[in-house]
C-alpha cells in the first residue's frame, strides 16, 4: 500500500470509530463537544505517532517476549507527556477531558497500531501510518462531536448556532450512545 | 451510610458503563452469553478489586512520598498488566483443571479502561484504602449489572429480526443509549 | 432420557494423543477480541491454553484435526467462583477486619493481598478433587 | 541528577524488571503469537463466511490451510481458482484446480408441469411441508417451492420464480451448497459449470415408478432407461428408476435429451438445435471430445 | 368441491387478532381522552391528534422508505404509542417538541429494533423520557385543568403537579401537614383536577379503562396487581414509620401517572415478561423503583423511569423464570 | 393449567351409529399403528375371510392386522396415505360377507370373562388391538407392565375434548355396558382394581349412562371433567383424575396409571369376550355444510370418499378435509385415502371456518405461554425453531410438547406455532437419536 | 539485524533500559513542565480572583471554618495601598445536584457582593452549569447585592434569587454557597488568624 493510502484508509475506509469500532470509551467520553473531540483525537494521534515512530526504531532490539510490556512502556510514556504538558499549557481542555488522557494507554488502536504495524514496518511508514489512524481518530470524534453539540446546545465549535438550548440528552451520556450508534449505522455498508 | 452512598451512586448514578463509558469494549464484546457474562463480571470483580489494593499501595506508600505523582499512568499500567498475567499463572499452577475450566468458560480478561481507570478514580477522589475498594468493587458491580442486563437484551435481539443497517453494534449502542436514559431517573438518589 | 444442559462450546485443535486422553490447543481471546475489529486489534490478548480431554475412541482423531470442547455451563461457574469469587471474598474480608481491628491502612491491604497466598495454597492441595469438576468432551 | 529523575529511574526500573520476571514465566508457557500467514491467507479469502470450504467461517479455514501445509483437498468455492491459486502464491504452495461448480435444480415440476392439486397452508418452510405431506401436486420428490433454499442463500443467488414455483440459480451462485443442505428434498446438486456454462442433467430426482410419477407430473423422469442406452459414453446411471447424469463423463452430446420421452434431461445454454442428424459432427462436441 | 387445503393442525383459530386487541386498547382509553379534553380543551385535542398523526406518519415514513418492507400501520399499535405519548406530556407542549417526541418514539424506540413486537423498550415511554431530559422546562410546565364547561378556552395558567408540590415541599423541610393545604384532596385525583400530564390527571377514567382491559381479558392481572402491591407495601411503610415525612399509598397510587403506567404502560405486551412468575417479578420491581425514584430521586414521579429499567430486565426475567411446566412439581414416584 | 376453549360444534351428538355398507374395495395400510408396521401374510390373488389375520406384528411395538372383509387380494403395494405419500398396504375385493369362524357378532353381552391375565393380554395382541384415541398405540403393550413398576390405575378416557367430534359419546351410550365390560378385561389384565372413567361435563347422558350401570362393576367410577381442550390429553387427563403429573419424557407407568380410550375398551371386549379383532370402529362425519353428518360404524380400509358419501357428500364449499378433529387432525390430500384404525373422525370444513389468519409479528401477548397445556414457552420455541438454535430448542422441552395445537390456536398474530415445534420436535429428535448411536 | 533471543537476560535488560529510558525522559518533561503547571493552576485562582473583586494590587491569604460545614472556606483579602478593597471567598456547597461545587465570591467591604466565579462542578450540562457565567448570565443577579437585605434564597423558597430553570437544586445550592461565605466573613472574615 502507498504512503497516500496508509494516510488516508483512516478516515473512512478503515476508520478506527466508524468502521473498527475501537477506542469506544474515550469516543462515548469525551465527543460532548466538537472541540473536546478533536482535542482528544490530537492527543491521541499524538501518542500513536510517538510511540509507532519508537516502536517502530527499537523493534529489532526488543526480545519478542517482552514485546508488549515495552510496548506498553513507550505508549505510556507519551501518553504522561501529553498528560504533562497539557496540563501545563491547555489546562481547560485537560479539564474537560479528565480521566480519558491517562486511559489513551489501553486505547485499542495505539496498542493494536504498534504491534500490527509499526513492529513490522519502517520508521517513516509508521509515522503516517500513526498519524493517519490517528487523525482518523480525531476525525470520527470531530464529526461526533459535532452532531452531539449541535443536537445537544444548537452550537458548533462553541458558536451558538440558533438561541434556546437543544435538545440536553445529546449532551448526557444516553445521546452519546444513541448518536454513535445511528452514525455507525450510517456509515457502514449495509 | 458513606458506603452505602458510593455505592449506590456507583452501581445506579453514575454506572460506570451507562455514564462514565469505562469498559465499553468488553461491554459490547462479550455481551451476548447470559452465562458468560456473570462469570466475566466475578472475574473483573475480583480484577478490579486486587488492582485497587495494589495501585492504592503503591500510590500511597511509592509514588506519593517520593513526589512521583506523574508516574501513575505508567506505573499502573504496568502493575495492572502484570497483576492479570500472574492471576493466570497462580490459577493454572494451582489447579490446571480450573485453569482449563476458565480457559473454555470466559474470555482472557484484559487491562481495560475499566481496571485502570477505577484505579485512577480512586487516586484522583482521595478515597482511603477501604473507601477506595468499596468505590472499586461498586463499579464493577455497575460494570456487571450493565453487563449482565445487556447480555439477556444481546441474547433475545438475536433471534429478531433487527433491520439490517442496526444489526450488531449499531442495536448495541442504541439499546445501551436508551438503557442509560432509563437510569437518569435515578438521578440525585444520592 | 438424559436432560440436556447448557453447554459452552469452544472450537479446539487436537494437539497431542497419549492413550486415551487428548490434548487440544484451544486459543483463548480477550474480552474485546470478540468484536470483530480483532484483526487490527491484537495486543497480547491472545493465549492459547491446552485442555486434556479423555476420549474413547483416540484412533478417530488426528493430531491437527479441528474439534469442539464442549464443557456443561454449570462447571464453567463454578470455576468462577472457586477462581475469583471466593479470593474475593476472602480479600474484601480480611481488607474491612484488618483495616477496622489495626485502623492502618496501608497494612489492611498488605494483609488482604497476603490472604491470597493461603487461599491459593488451600486450592493447590484440592487440585485433585477439583479436577472432578470440570469435564469436557469433544463434540 | 534531579532527585525525582532518580526516584523515577529507580521505581521504574524496579517495576520494568519485576514486570520481565513476570513475563518470563508466562511467556515460557503459553504466549502464542498467532501465525502471522493466517492474517495474510485470510485478507485474500472473500469474507463471505459461508462455510462452503466446510468450515465454520473464512478465518478457520485460513487457519486450516496454514496448518495444513498443503492445499490439497481445500478450496474456497466463492473465490474459486483465482483465490486458490493467490494463497498458494502467498503460501508457496501448489493449487488444486477445481472445476467450478454451480448449483443446479433437479425439478421441474412447475405449475403447468405439474399442476397443483391441493393448496398449502402455513409456516413457510419446505422442511416442515415435507414432514407434513407430499407437495402441492401431489409429487413426494418435487420442489415444495417455499423456499428453503432461498433463504439458505447468503448471496442471493437463488430466488423463487413466481410463474413456474420453482427456484431458479442465476449467476450469483459461488456454489458454497448451503441450499443443497437446506433442501428437505435433495433436489439442488452441485454440478460443474461447464464450458460456456453448458450443462446437460436431468431435472427431476422422483423415484416412482413410470405410472405413478407421471400422474403427477407430466416431466418426470419415468425410469425408462432410454437415455442410458443412448449415451455412448457410460455417463447414464439409473437407480430407483431415476437417471442421474455423470458430469465427470459426459461430453455434452446431447443425444439423451432428444431421446427423453418427458422432457426430463434439461440442456442450458448450448446454440439452438441444428437439423437432426448433423449435431455429431457440430464442433461443440469435436471441442468436448478432445 | 374445490381444490383442497393441507395445513398442519390446528385448523381452527381463536378471536383473538392484534388488532381487535390494539384497538380494544384504544377504546379502554378513551374515557381518559373524554375527561382529558374536559379538563384541558382543545389544547388536549391538538396534542393527541399531533401525537398520533406524527407517530402514524412517522411509522409509515419508515416501513414504507428506510425499511423497505410491508407498511402496517393501520395496526393500531402505533396509535396506542400516539395516545399514550400524549398522555404523558403537559397540554400546553409546543407542537415541534411533540413531533421530536414522536419520532423519538417511534423511529429510536420501536423501528430501529424491527417495529411491532421486536422492541425492547416502550416506545412511548422512551419518546416521553427522552424529551423529559431534552426539555425539560418545557416537560414540567403544568397548565391547571380549567373544565372548558366553566371557562371556556383562555390561556391556561400553569401550577405544579401534587407529586412535584409534594417533592419542592419536602425538601423545603416542610411536613406534609403544611403541604396539605397546597395538595389536592383524593376526591379531586380521582377526578382529575389538579395539574399533569393529559393521561395522568383523573384516576377514574383510567380505571375505568383499565377494567374494561381486564374484563376482555387484553391484560392479566399479574403485572398491576404486583405493580400496585408493591407501591402500596412499600409506601405504606414509610408512611406509618412516619407520615410527616412520607405520603400516603393511596396518593402515590392516585398522583403522577401511577394509574396510567400499571394498567397501560406496564403491561404492554411486548416488553413485558411471558410468564406469570416473571410478571410478577417485573411488577414488583418496577412499583420498588417507581418509590425509590419518587422518594429518594431528583424527579418527582418515577413510573416512567421504572418501567423502562424494568424493561430492560425482561430478557433476563423471561430466561430465569420459566412458566410452571407439566411435571416438574411433583417428583417421579 | 393452561388450556383452551373452543366452539364445540358437537353438531352430531344426538346421531345414533349407524352401519355403513362394505365398500367393494377396500385397502389396508401396513403402518397403522403407531411403532413398526406390519408384514403382509397374504399375497396378491389369495382369498381371505373378514376377520382372518392379514399382516403380522412382528416388532415389540407393532400390531397385527385382520380383513375387514371377505373377498380377494387385489394388490400389495403402495397406496397414497394421508399425507400423499405412498405407503405398503393390501387392497382387497370384496366378496360377499363371510366371517373367520369363532367370531361372534351378535349383540349378545357376555359379561364373563374367564380368561387369565396372560390370555387377556395375549388375545389383545393377537385381535390387532390399537389405541383408538388417536396414537393407536398397540394396547397390549401398554398392559405388559414392565418389572419393577407398579400399576395402580387404570383411566379410561372418555373425554373426547375434541370440537366435531362424537364417536366416543355415542359409543358410551349405545355401548355403555360392553365399554363397563371392556374396561373390567382391561383392569384384569393389568392387574389393577382401580377404574376411573373421565367425561368432560358437557356430555350429561354420558356421564348418566355409564354412572348408572358402574355401580354393578366394582373398582370403576365415572367422574365429570371441566371442559376444556385438551382435557383428554394423557397427562392432563391423569392430572385432572389423580392429581399425578406424569414426568416430563416419562410415560404414565412412571405414576402408575395406564390410560385407554373407550373405544379402545369397546374393541377389547369385543376382542376377549366375542373373539373378534379390530375391523371396525366408530367414526364421526361431521361439518357445517354436510346435508347428512353423523356417527358410522365403518370397515377399516373404507374410502373416506364413501363415508362422505353416506354423509350426503362433499358439499361446494369444501375447503379442507380432516381425519380427526379441527385441533389435531390431519388434512387430508385426497379422498381416495382409507379409514385407518386411528380414524376418529372425518370432518369437513369450509375454506373461510378453516383458513389461516394473516401471519404477523409476534407481539409477545404471552397467550400462548398461558394456555399451553405443558407449561412451555411456544412463542420462543417456534423462534427458535425458526432459527435453527436445535440445542436450545431441546434444553426448552419442546420434546414435552404435545401438539395439541392451543398455541396456535390462540395467537392473535397467527403464528403458525405448531408447524414451527412440530419440526423443531423432529429436528431434535434426530438429534437425541443420533447422539444416542 | 536479527531480533533478539528471548533469554532471561536479554529480557530483564531490555526491560530495564526501556524502563530506564522511559523514567529519564519523563523525569525530564516533568521537570520542564512542572512550572506551567504550578503557572497554570494558580492563573485559575488568579483569574478567579481578579473576576469577583476590583482592581487591587496586594492579595492576603487565610482559612477560616464556617459555622455550618466541615471544611474551612478560603479567604483572600485583597488591598490596594493600605485599604482593603473587597475580599474573595473561595465557598462551596454540598448540596449541589451532583454533590459538592466550590465557587468563588467577591465582596465589598460593606459586605455587598462584588461578583461571582465558578471554580469546579459537576453539575449537569446544559441545567446546572448555566451557574456558571461563561455558560449564561444566570449569575450576573448577584452583582451589586447586599446579602444583609438580599434574601439568598430561590423564590420557590420566598427569596429574592430567580432560580435557573429546571435547576432549582443547583440555584438553591448556589445560594448556600454564597450565604456561606458571607456569614463566615461577617464572623470571622475580616480578622486573622
Ligand atoms: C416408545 C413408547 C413406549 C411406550 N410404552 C408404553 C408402556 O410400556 N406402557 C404404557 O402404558 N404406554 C406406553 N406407551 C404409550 C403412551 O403412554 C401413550 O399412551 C401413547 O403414546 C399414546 O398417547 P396419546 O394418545 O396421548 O398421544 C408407549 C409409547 C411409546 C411412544
Ligand atoms: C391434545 C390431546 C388431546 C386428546 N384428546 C383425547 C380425547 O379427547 N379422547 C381420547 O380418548 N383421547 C385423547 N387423546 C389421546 C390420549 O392422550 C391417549 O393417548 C389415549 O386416551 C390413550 O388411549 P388409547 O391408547 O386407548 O388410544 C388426546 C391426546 C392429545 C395429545
Ligand atoms: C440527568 C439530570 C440532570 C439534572 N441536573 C440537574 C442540575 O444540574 N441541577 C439541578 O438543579 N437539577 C438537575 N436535575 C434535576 C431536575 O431538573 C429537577 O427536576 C429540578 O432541579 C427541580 O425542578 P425545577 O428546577 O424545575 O423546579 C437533573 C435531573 C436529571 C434527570
Ligand atoms: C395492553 C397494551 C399496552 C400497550 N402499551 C403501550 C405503551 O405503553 N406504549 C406504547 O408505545 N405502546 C403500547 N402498546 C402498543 C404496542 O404493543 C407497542 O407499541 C409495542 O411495544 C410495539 O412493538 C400497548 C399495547 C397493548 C396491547
Ligand atoms: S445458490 Fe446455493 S450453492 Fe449457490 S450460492 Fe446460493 S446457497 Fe450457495
Ligand atoms: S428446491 Fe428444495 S428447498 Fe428449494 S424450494 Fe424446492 S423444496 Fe424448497
Ligand atoms: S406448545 Fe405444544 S403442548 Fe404447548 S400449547 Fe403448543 S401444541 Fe400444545
Ligand atoms: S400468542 Fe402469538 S403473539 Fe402472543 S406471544 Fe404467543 S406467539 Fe407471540
Ligand atoms: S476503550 Fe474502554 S474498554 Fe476498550
Amino acid at each position: 500500500m502507498n504512503q497516500l493510502g496508509n494516510f488516508t484508509k483512516g478516515f473512512l475506509k478503515e476508520n478506527p470509530v466508524f468502521v473498527m469500532l475501537l477506542g469506544m470509551c474515550p469516543t462515548l467520553g469525551v465527543s460532548t463537544s466538537a472541540i473536546n473531540g478533536i482535542g482528544m483525537g490530537l492527543a491521541t494521534t499524538f501518542v500513536l505517532v510517538g510511540s509507532n515512530v519508537v516502536v517502530s526504531l527499537i523493534k529489532d532490539l526488543i526480545p519478542d517476549k517482552v514485546r508488549i510490556p515495552s510496548y506498553i512502556v513507550v505508549i505510556a510514556s507519551f501518553v504522561t507527556i501529553v498528560e504533562l504538558v497539557m496540563q501545563g499549557f491547555m489546562p481547560a481542555l485537560f479539564a474537560q477531558l479528565g480521566l480519558f488522557i491517562p486511559l489513551i494507554v489501553v486505547n485499542c488502536i495505539v496498542l493494536g497500531r504498534a504491534e500490527a504495524f509499526a513492529s513490522k514496518q519502517s520508521v517513516g511508514s509508521s509515522a503516517i501510518d500513526g498519524l493517519g489512524m490517528g487523525l482518523g481518530f480525531a476525525f470520527a470524534l470531530g464529526i461526533l462531536g459535532s452532531v452531539r453539540e449541535v443536537l445537544g446546545s444548537q452550537s458548533l465549535f462553541g458558536f451558538k448556532l440558533l438561541p434556546g438550548d437543544g435538545m440536553l440528552v445529546f449532551v448526557l451520556a444516553p445521546g452519546a450512545f444513541i448518536a454513535l450508534g445511528y452514525l455507525i449505522a450510517l456509515i457502514r455498508k449495509a | 451510610m458513606e458506603y452505602v452512598i458510593i455505592i449506590i451512586a456507583a452501581v445506579f448514578v453514575n454506572n460506570i458503563v451507562l455514564a462514565q463509558f469505562l469498559g465499553i469494549c468488553p461491554f459490547l464484546g462479550v455481551s451476548t452469553k447470559v452465562g458468560t457474562a456473570t462469570g466475566m463480571s466475578m472475574a473483573v470483580l475480583f480484577v478490579i478489586t486486587l488492582a485497587t489494593i495494589v495501585t492504592w499501595l503503591v500510590q500511597t506508600l511509592v509514588l506519593d512520598p517520593l513526589g512521583l505523582g506523574f508516574l501513575q499512568t505508567i506505573t499502573f499500567i504496568l502493575i495492572i498488566a502484570a497483576l492479570v498475567q500472574m492471576v493466570e499463572i497462580i490459577l493454572k499452577k494451582v489447579s490446571p483443571s480450573l485453569y482449563q475450566a476458565l480457559g473454555i468458560f470466559l474470555p482472557l480478561i484484559t487491562t481495560n479502561c475499566a481496571v485502570l481507570g477505577v484505579a485512577i478514580l480512586v487516586v484522583q477522589k482521595d478515597y482511603n484504602l477501604l473507601q477506595g475498594v468499596v468505590f472499586a468493587v461498586a463499579n464493577a458491580l455497575g460494570f456487571g449489572l450493565a453487563l449482565l442486563i445487556f447480555s439477556g437484551i444481546r441474547e433475545h435481539l438475536e433471534l429478531m429480526d433487527v433491520p439490517r443497517r442496526m444489526r450488531g453494534v449499531p442495536i448495541a449502542l442504541l439499546t445501551a443509549g436508551i438503557l442509560a436514559l432509563a437510569f437518569m431517573g435515578f438521578a440525585g438518589l444520592v | 432420557m438424559g436432560r440436556k444442559e447448557s453447554t459452552i462450546e469452544h472450537p479446539g485443535v487436537v494437539a497431542e494423543i497419549r492413550g486415551n486422553t487428548i490434548s487440544v490447543r484451544i486459543l483463548s481471546v480477550s474480552a474485546c477480541a470478540s468484536c470483530h475489529a480483532k484483526g487490527a486489534c491484537r495486543m497480547a490478548e491472545m493465549e492459547e491454553k491446552h485442555i486434556e480431554v479423555e476420549h474413547p475412541d483416540p484412533q478417530s482423531l488426528h493430531i491437527g484435526q479441528t474439534v469442539t470442547l464442549s464443557m456443561v455451563e454449570r462447571s464453567g461457574h463454578r470455576a468462577v467462583i472457586l477462581a475469583y469469587a471466593l479470593p474475593f471474598a476472602a480479600m474484601l474480608a480480611t481488607l474491612i477486619l484488618v483495616g477496622t481491628v489495626s485502623d492502618h491502612q496501608a497494612l489492611a491491604g498488605l494483609a488482604a493481598l497476603g490472604i491470597l497466598v493461603p487461599y491459593y495454597l488451600i486450592l493447590y492441595l484440592f487440585r485433585r478433587r477439583l479436577s472432578r469438576y470440570s469435564t469436557f468432551r469433544i463434540i | 541528577m534531579d532527585q525525582t529523575v532518580l526516584f523515577a529511574l529507580l521505581s521504574l526500573g524496579t517495576l520494568g524488571t519485576g514486570s520481565a520476571v513476570i513475563l518470563y514465566f508466562v511467556a515460557q508457557r503459553f504466549k502464542v503469537i498467532e501465525d502471522p500467514r493466517i492474517d495474510v491467507v485470510n485478507e485474500l479469502l472473500p469474507a463471505a463466511n459461508c462455510g462452503g470450504c466446510g468450515y465454520a467461517g473464512c478465518r478457520n479455514f485460513a487457519e486450516a490451510i496454514v496448518k495444513n501445509e498443503s492445499l490439497e483437498g481445500l478450496n474456497c468455492p466463492v473465490g474459486g481458482n483465482e483465490v486458490m491459486q493467490r494463497i498458494a502464491a502467498a503460501l508457496g504452495l501448489e493449487a488444486e484446480m477445481a472445476d467450478p461448480l454451480i448449483a443446479v435444480v433437479r425439478c421441474s415440476g412447475s405449475h403447468e408441469h405439474a399442476p397443483q392439486k391441493v393448496k398449502y397452508e402455513g409456516a413457510s418452510s419446505c422442511a416442515f411441508a415435507h414432514n407434513l405431506y407430499a407437495g402441492e401436486s401431489g409429487c413426494p420428490f418435487g420442489c415444495l417451492g417455499l423456499g428453503d433454499c432461498v433463504v439458505s442463500c447468503d448471496f442471493d443467488a437463488i430466488y423463487i420464480d413466481g410463474s413456474t414455483g420453482l427456484p431458479v440459480v442465476d449467476i450469483r451462485c459461488v456454489a458454497c451448497g448451503a441450499c443443497v443442505k437446506a433442501c428437505p428434498r435433495g433436489i439442488i446438486e452441485l454440478r460443474p459449470k461447464g464450458k460456456k456454462d453448458r450443462r446437460i442433467y436431468v431435472s427431476c430426482v422422483n423415484e416412482e415408478k413410470g405410472g405413478p410419477a407421471r400422474k403427477n407430473c407430466a416431466v418426470a423422469c419415468i425410469g425408462c432407461g432410454k437415455c442410458v442406452k443412448v449415451c455412448a459414453f457410460d455417463a447414464i446411471r439409473l437407480e430407483n428408476n431415476l437417471a442421474w447424469i455423470d458430469p465427470k463423463k459426459c461430453t455434452l452430446c446431447r443425444k439423451c435429451v432428444a431421446e427423453c420421452p418427458t422432457d426430463a434431461i434439461h440442456e442450458l445454454n448450448f446454440p439452438p438445435r441444428k437439423p437432426r442428424g448433423e449435431e455429431a459432427a457440430a464442433p461443440e462436441t469435436q471441442t468436448q471430445l478432445s | 368441491m374445490k381444490q383442497l387445503t393441507i395445513s398442519g393442525s390446528p385448523h381452527v383459530h381463536g378471536q383473538d387478532t392484534i388488532r381487535g386487541l390494539m384497538y380494544g386498547v384504544v377504546l379502554a382509553m378513551v374515557p381518559a381522552m373524554l375527561v382529558s379534553v374536559y379538563f384541558f380543551g382543545l389544547d388536549a385535542v391538538r396534542v393527541m391528534l399531533i401525537s398520533v398523526g406524527a407517530c402514524l406518519l412517522f411509522e409509515f415514513l419508515i416501513q414504507k422508505y428506510l425499511l423497505k418492507g410491508p407498511v402496517s400501520i393501520t395496526d393500531g399499535s402505533a396509535v396506542i404509542t400516539g395516545i399514550l405519548l400524549s398522555f404523558n406530556v403537559p397540554s400546553n407542549l409546543p407542537w415541534g417538541i411533540l413531533l421530536i417526541g414522536a419520532l423519538v418514539a417511534i423511529g429510536i424506540g420501536k423501528m430501529s429494533f424491527g417495529g411491532l413486537g421486536r422492541n425492547i423498550f416502550n416506545p412511548a415511554l422512551v419518546g416521553r423520557v427522552f424529551l423529559l431530559i431534552s426539555f425539560p422546562v418545557q416537560m414540567t410546565t403544568w397548565p391547571i385543568p380549567r373544565p372548558i364547561v366553566a371557562e371556556g378556552i383562555t390561556d391556561a395558567i400553569t401550577g405544579p403537579t401534587p407529586l412535584g408540590i409534594l417533592k419542592e415541599g419536602l425538601r423545603k423541610g416542610e411536613s406534609l401537614q403544611d403541604l396539605s393545604s397546597q395538595l389536592p384532596d383524593y376526591l379531586t385525583t380521582l377526578m382529575g383536577n389538579h395539574g399533569g400530564c393529559l393521561g395522568e390527571v383523573s384516576a377514574i377514567a383510567l380505571l375505568i379503562g383499565a377494567a374494561y382491559m381486564l374484563v376482555r381479558r387484553i391484560i392479566t392481572w399479574h403485572i398491576p396487581a404486583a405493580y400496585l402491591g408493591s407501591v402500596v407495601l412499600f409506601s405504606g411503610i414509610f408512611w406509618l414509620i412516619d407520615p410527616t415525612y412520607y405520603a400516603d399509598p393511596l396518593f402515590h397510587l392516585l398522583t403522577g401517572g401511577m394509574i396510567l403506567g400499571i394498567f397501560f404502560m406496564a403491561t404492554d405486551y411486548t416488553t413485558s415478561p411471558m410468564s406469570p412468575s416473571a410478571q410478577l417479578v417485573y411488577g414488583a420491581g418496577a412499583g420498588i423503583i417507581t418509590m425509590i425514584i419518587r422518594i429518594w430521586g431528583a424527579y418527582p414521579e418515577g413510573v416512567s423511569f421504572a418501567i423502562l429499567i424494568m424493561n430492560a430486565v425482561v430478557p433476563l426475567l423471561d430466561r430465569g423464570l420459566k412458566p410452571r411446566r407439566f411435571g416438574e412439581a411433583i417428583k417421579a414416584q | 393449567m393452561g388450556g383452551v376453549h373452543p366452539p364445540e360444534q358437537k353438531l352430531t351428538a344426538g346421531k345414533a351409529i349407524e352401519v355403513l355398507p362394505v365398500p367393494s374395495v377396500l385397502s389396508i395400510p401396513l403402518g397403522q399403528a403407531l411403532g413398526a408396521p406390519s408384514r403382509a401374510v397374504v399375497a396378491k390373488g389369495d382369498a381371505v375371510k373378514a376377520g382372518q389375520l392379514i399382516a403380522r406384528g412382528e416388532a415389540f411395538i407393532s400390531a397385527n392386522i385382520h380383513s375387514p372383509v371377505s373377498g380377494k387380494v387385489l394388490k400389495v403395494d403402495e397406496v397414497i396415505d394421508t399425507s400423499g405419500y405412498r405407503k405398503p398396504a393390501i387392497s382387497i375385493q370384496t366378496e360377499g360377507d363371510e366371517w373367520m369362524d369363532g367370531i361372534d357378532r351378535s349383540p349378545e353381552l357376555v359379561r364373563e370373562c374367564l380368561l387369565n391375565q396372560e390370555a387377556i393380554v395375549a388375545r389383545i395382541k393377537e385381535m390387532g388391538i390399537v389405541g383408538l384415541g388417536g396414537a393407536t398405540f398397540p394396547s397390549h403393550v401398554k398392559l405388559m407392565v414392565p418389572g419393577g413398576k407398579k400399576v395402580d390405575t387404570l383411566i379410561i378416557n372418555g373425554v373426547e375434548c375434541e370440537p366435531y367430534l362424537t364417536s366416543d359419546h355415542r359409543l358410551m351410550l349405545e355401548r355403555t355396558e360392553e365399554v363397563l365390560i371392556g374396561t373390567t378385561i382391561l383392569m384384569k389384565g393389568l392387574g389393577v382394581s382401580k377404574a376411573l372413567i373421565g367425561i368432560e361435563g358437557n356430555k350429561p347422558d354420558a356421564l348418566e349412562a355409564l354412572g348408572r350401570l358402574a355401580g354393578a362393576y366394582p373398582g370403576i367410577s365415572v367422574h365429570a371433567l371441566k371442559v376444556k381442550y385438551p382435557q383428554g390429553g394423557e397427562k392432563q387427563l391423569i392430572r385432572a383424575l389423580t392429581g399425578r403429573e406424569v414426568p416430563s419424557g416419562r410415560l404414565p407407568l412412571e405414576v402408575g396409571c395406564v390410560v385407554n380410550n373407550v373405544g379402545t375398551a369397546f374393541a377389547v371386549y369385543e376382542a376377549v369376550q366375542k373373539n373378534k379383532p379390530l375391523v371396525e370402529r366408530v367414526v364421526t362425519v361431521t361439518g357445517k355444510s354436510l346435508t347428512r353428518p353423523g356417527n358410522f360404524l365403518v370397515r377399516i380400509g373404507t374410502p373416506v370418499s364413501a363415508l362422505i358419501e353416506a354423509a350426503g357428500g362433499v358439499p361446494e364449499s369444501t375447503g379442507k378435509v380432516i381425519n380427526g378433529g379441527p385441533m389435531m387432525g390431519k388434512a387430508l390430500t385426497s379422498l381416495d385415502v382409507p379409514v385407518v384404525k386411528g380414524t376418529s373422525g372425518i370432518l369437513l370444513m369450509d375454506d373461510t371456518s378453516s383458513a389461516r389468519v394473516e401471519v404477523e409479528p409476534c407481539i409477545r401477548c404471552s397467550r400462548c405461554v398461558s394456555v399451553c397445556p405443558m407449561g412451555l414457552e411456544p412463542y420462543l420455541l417456534a423462534l427458535l425453531s425458526a432459527n435453527e438454535a436445535w440445542d436450545r430448542v431441546e434444553t426448552g422441552r419442546a420434546m414435552d410438547c404435545i401438539e395439541c395445537g392451543s398455541c396456535q390456536y390462540t395467537c392473535p398474530s397467527g403464528r403458525p406455532l405448531l408447524d414451527h415445534l412440530r419440526l423443531g420436535k423432529a429436528r431434535v429428535g434426530q438429534i437425541i437419536r443420533n447422539r444416542r448411536n | 539485524m536479527a531480533k533478539r533471543e528471548s533469554s532471561f537476560k536479554n529480557m530483564v535488560i531490555t526491560l530495564l533500559s526501556v524502563t530506564g529510558i522511559a523514567a529519564l525522559s519523563l523525569g525530564g518533561v516533568y521537570n520542564l513542565t512542572r512550572e506551567p503547571i504550578a503557572e497554570a493552576q494558580k492563573a485559575k485562582l488568579q483569574q478567579a480572583i481578579g473576576e469577583v473583586l476590583p482592581p487591587f494590587s496586594e492579595l492576603e491569604e487565610h482559612e477560616a471554618m464556617p459555622a455550618d460545614g466541615p471544611d474551612p472556606l478560603v479567604f483572600y483579602v485583597a488591598r490596594n495601598a493600605d485599604s482593603i478593597v473587597g475580599t474573595a471567598v473561595r465557598t462551596y456547597t454540598d448540596r449541589g445536584f451532583s454533590g459538592r461545587f466550590t465557587i468563588m465570591v467577591g465582596f465589598l467591604p460593606d459586605g455587598t457582593i462584588h461578583n461571582t466565579a465558578v471554580l469546579e462542578h459537576k453539575e449537569t450540562p446544559g441545567l446546572g452549569d448555566k451557574m456558571d457565567i461563561r455558560k449564561a448570565p444566570w449569575s450576573e443577579q448577584f452583582r451589586g447585592k447586599n446579602p444583609a437585605e438580599y434574601r439568598l434564597q430561590v423564590r420557590k423558597d420566598g427569596g429574592d434569587v430567580d432560580a435557573i430553570t429546571a435547576a432549582t437544586i443547583s440555584s438553591r445550592a448556589f445560594c448556600d454557597a454564597v450565604q456561606r461565605a458571607y456569614d463566615t466573613q461577617q464572623q470571622k472574615g475580616g480578622e486573622k488568624q
